[in-house]
């Protein structure tokens, strides 16, 4: 490929990076600080602000018949897999137009039409799930990997151990994309693991580890690409471990005193999106004016959106007790 | 002042802490945080990191910690940050902690305290009673407080307790209960139900947050003339079986309730007792009350249809007491 | 020439995986070494290492494994070398692979086959019958065969429901229970009781080996003229109430029976739905006979007292049906 | 020290070391060998044989106010905590002289009193279990430490993994010893991790992992020495590998026909007990006439115990249910 080539397919994924990173941004702004607040989602609400390059540039790294298993903070996802912005504030709001019918709420939610797999809220649990994803995909004969998001204090969990593991022995098509933000709801990385590095546990499973600035959704894309070639071709899991930080509290009701002054500010400095706006102006990928723009358009598709699942209605109680089975 | 449920808890903890240097505190968030519904706050500052020990996201760690900690003399109470995360540690509490004594003599005398319990939009892993997963294990005790008072009480007879004992704290009941406590020193016994309401027509056996919707049941009934027992069992492992069969010898009627899923839930266990130790009492059906057999669900028409009002108890208590 | 127990599940198992290329199975040394119990012997040679996959010694990556291959199309078999070690992947089954179907409409056509059950010396962690710690469980089916042609038949069952299923195979029965199989494909029905003795004077509900202790009471009793109905359960999840609630209308006298310890055990539940049901044709208390609430103790003697026994529940049922 | 003392040291230690490792072997010798196969013992049965040093070597660097949760190949470390040969046949036979009094079996059992902790059988649960125990040690102010056995299977569980990072964050007096024996029942170490070596899982927990002859009774208890000693001093754990195998099938009903011909009867010319007989005899700190004695009288001494074993009683049915809970 000439240069120009690899700088066009670079811009194009820059294009489609910023579209769906800012996508995620104001979807979970609007989630967060307005229709929280306004009393109109009644359940738990996590964002992930700051760590929107994780999901999208680990998510673009795969196709459709790939499957991907999103943890909390991983919205951008499902957008990119063609879920609609309505459809993600009906879960939200609990409307049957959400994923789940308003079974389940916030980023519990997934589709296998779409091979989406839902989280659990137990940490980790998806992560031997994702590893049966990844086992089908090789027992069909298919080239198809599976993609598992988690955070940093997941990986304290057993089930994450056991399922790395597990992977790892049956050298399964499975990529491993942590994001480690460095806290785990109130609790520092220094507390949670006494290694450096998350990569650090992938000695232990005889995988590749790699640490990438999660903040740089380029880089985290370039480290999925690699991982994805490596399952591809048969040769097992990679661990990629995307260095970022949470730039909320874990929740939408956790003022997160707990974080030392100046730190957030720092870290707002690296934010992934500015970045990367700032990489697309310096190399005249877009101008500041068609970014603009794509943001507006982006907030009118938002509102209109909001319309739509405050219109679709409240599931109906006569349908609590379906579907606990198959019925035929 | 009155004091909450959330409160009495709380003061239950720091008294037994000053009371017991080897009393500590373990769980996830629990320390700088003061724990996700803020239970343990302030408990950090006045006895230190040793005493309140926050830990990674590792329940069955936590548990298995807890267990090797009690069996060197130590009394750790542990802090499950959500109910519905002790499945993660189910082995380490039937397994390890619940056949130590039987086996080899050994007391595992922890408490593992876990809010648990719907009505607060928490969806499938939030608000979840996973009590009977428990109930079925010798060895364990367990406990699920509906007043202050008693979580108060109970937390400091758990705490003292040679055997370990899961506490069920109700998260809909934090900040909505309040009552004024005693000043001094004051415990509830594990495996006593009590008598919440004398009544004469039939008998409501319930726990937790249900003893609400059972005591708002009987205050319409009441109003028909018709007059309700409450038993609040506070202990479900082992059942004060005596103050139940009392109560439906008395009335000779019994309704069962709770908010966890009806199958498998402990009215059965209820239920086989009165059957089998009072039947001749018995002048009606036993009837239950309870969640339907679903995950909890989310979204609020679909939580509300699922957890057992006093509208629909109210309606199969008058079905009962006119059998 | 007659198929024991154990056969009938390697059958079921072979042929399953004869007629759909996606069932495959997946366990601890169930290959190269045939399991621990020798139930899967053979398979590995007949149909390769890709369809019988061995695994680390992970419970909870097993099943979450088999729950994400199940997603994606794929009909999972997993064994559980001991039922007892199903605890360490509690939370994967109850709230991953249960919850599924309801929350985000993903059917999780999974198999657990779990060999359960006292009476071979194994002790505490080798002779549990877990069972109950799911029945409890929305979205789970749990299923318990007592004969060689319903092993077969259920395990059959079991690949083709598209829920996850819960198969207890007890161990005392592997060996010892034989019978002449059909020689074509059959299947069991999930969630259909069979009445395997008629009876008029008591119905003894139970499931398991310990439908062969009934049969040996209801032997005794019967020279004594006392004529006992038993029903074998089958399936323990969703229970076929109507089967059950037959036989007690027709016989108005009910045991309930089961090897799993008493309190929180399958006979709670089975005797609300009575005590509820058919209130008005009980003749006599419900009575449960079941071991007593312990771990399974190791010694001969003291396993000998805890496994209910046929002499134990005769005397229970004389009881019942003077009553 | 001068030279003279510290071989007087090692003369001692070898001699100490000897004697549990003939020990334990011949009691386990006549637990599967004859009482199982006499069917005087009626459950499970698994031994160490082969695998000796590593009990004997950990367990002698501690002392009695230090913790032990061995695991079910762990037979000496009871022996030198002080339990009675007839205590340890009665508890195989499910008498009331075994330690559990005939509620458990086999190498299910403990004593606090002895600060032996009992393991389950889910494998690894101990390992939680032990952190607890280091804790306690800490939380008191003692420089006591706690040691935990397992074997190279034991680590593929979620257990495992959450107890050695509880342990590594908190910097705990554990010393974590793993046998690997290069077995999990049939299954081979290739097919229960990705890693070349057990200690190779260290380094995700941040602590050090060290390798050694497994069946050097006198390098154990080196690298354990360096482990307490690491502990004592408020460094944290350390994750101890030795390398061995296990000269049986899992337990006495399985013929381990999955072994490839020829491996067992390689590691046959490493067993420990012969090695360090042969290291005494040469360095003349030990005579064959004195080595022979030694044998002689253990076995005398197990004869005596066997004896007593069978007559103690069998449990009472009428005790089934009591110690369910305290009764005061
Ligand atoms: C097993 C379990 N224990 C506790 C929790 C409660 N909890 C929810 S999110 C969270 C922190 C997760 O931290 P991390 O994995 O780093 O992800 P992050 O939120 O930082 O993205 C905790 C403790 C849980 N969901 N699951
Ligand atoms: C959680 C759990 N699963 C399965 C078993 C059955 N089992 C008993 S021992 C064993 C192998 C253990 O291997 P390893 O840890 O290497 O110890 P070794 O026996 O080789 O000393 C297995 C699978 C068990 N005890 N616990
Ligand atoms: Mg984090
Ligand atoms: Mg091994």
């Amino acid at each position: 490929m000439s240069a120009l080539a690899v700088d066009a397919g670079l811009q194009k994924l820059a294009g489609t990076s910023l579209r769906y990173m800012t996508l995620m941004r104001e979807v979970e702004e609007r989630i967060e600080r307005k229709l929280y607040r306004q009393g109109k989602i009644v359940g738990g609400v996590y964002v992930g602000r700051g760590q929107e390059a994780i999901p999208v540039g680990a998510g673009l790294a795969v196709g459709p018949d790939d499957v991907v298993c999103p943890s909390h903070r991983d919205l951008a996802i499902f957008l990119m897999r063609g879920v609609s912005v309505g459809e993600i504030f009906a879960q939200y709001m609990g409307r049957v137009g959400g994923l789940t019918r308003g079974r389940d709420g916030n980023m519990h939610m997934g589709d296998m039409r779409r091979n989406i797999v839902a989280i659990i809220s137990a940490m980790a649990a998806s992560v031997p799930v994702a590893a049966g994803c990844a086992l089908a995909l090789k027992y069909k004969g298919t080239q198809n990997v599976a993609l598992v998001f988690f955070g940093d204090g997941a990986t304290s969990r057993g089930d994450w151990h056991e399922g790395v593991n597990f992977a790892a022995v049956q050298k399964l098509p499975l990529v491993l994309v942590c994001n480690n933000n460095q806290y785990a709801y109130s609790t520092p990385l220094a507390k949670q693991m006494a290694c450096v590095n998350v990569a650090d546990r992938g000695t232990g499973y005889g995988i590749p580890a790699e640490i990438v600035d999660g903040n740089d959704v380029l880089a985290v894309h370039e480290a999925a690409v690699r991982a994805v070639a490596h399952a591809r071709a048969g040769l097992g899991p990679t661990l990629i471990e995307c260095k970022t930080y949470r730039m909320t509290g874990h929740s939408a009701h956790d003022a997160a005193d707990y974080v030392p002054p100046g730190q957030r500010e720092e870290w707002a400095g690296k934010d992934p999106i500015d970045r990367l706006e700032r990489k697309m102006i310096e190399l005249g990928w877009a101008s500041a004016e068609e970014i603009a723009g794509t943001r507006a358009a982006i907030r009118e598709e938002i509102d209109k959106a909001v319309e739509w699942a405050e219109q679709s209605p409240f599931p109906d109680a006569s349908g609590l007790t379906d579907d606990v089975y198959e019925t035929n | 002042m009155p004091t909450t449920y959330l409160e009495a808890i709380r003061e239950g903890l720091s008294e037994e802490m000053d009371r017991d240097p080897n009393v500590f505190l373990v769980g996830e968030d629990i320390g700088v945080y003061g724990g996700a519904f803020k239970v343990t706050a302030g408990l950090l500052d006045r006895f230190g990191a040793r005493r309140v020990v926050d830990t990674p996201i590792s329940e069955a760690a936590i548990v298995g910690a807890a267990t090797g900690a009690s069996l060197m003399g130590l009394r750790p109470v542990v802090e499950i940050q959500f109910a519905d995360f002790i499945s993660c540690a189910y082995d380490q509490i039937v397994n390890f902690a619940a056949k130590c004594r039987y086996r080899w003599s050994a007391g595992v005398p922890i408490v593992i305290r876990a809010p648990s319990g719907g009505g607060i939009h928490g969806g499938p892993f939030h608000s979840q009673n996973p009590e009977t997963a428990f109930t079925h294990t010798p060895g364990l005790k367990v406990v699920a407080p509906a007043t202050a008072y008693d979580a108060k009480g109970l937390i400091k007879s758990a705490i003292r307790d040679n055997d370990p004992v899961l506490f069920f704290e109700h998260k809909a009941l934090y900040r909505r209960i309040k009552e004024d406590l005693p000043a001094e020193d004051y415990t509830v016994p594990i495996g006593k139900a009590a008598v919440v309401r004398a009544g004469a027509d039939l008998s409501i056996i319930t726990y937790g947050a249900m003893v609400y919707v059972a005591l708002e049941a009987a205050d319409a009934l009441q109003q028909e003339g018709i007059s309700v027992e409450i038993v609040d069992l506070r202990t479900l492992l082992p059942l004060d079986e005596e103050t139940v069969l009392a109560s439906v010898r008395k009335t000779s009627k019994a309704l069962l309730l709770h908010e966890d899923t009806l199958t498998g839930g402990l009215g059965g266990e209820l239920a086989a007792r009165i059957s089998e130790k009072v039947f001749e009492y018995l002048d009606g059906p036993i009837v239950r009350v309870a969640a339907p057999d679903t995950p909890v669900p989310y979204s609020p028409p679909l939580e509300a249809a699922f957890l057992p009002n006093a509208v629909h108890v109210a309606e199969r208590a008058r079905w009962l007491a006119r059998y």
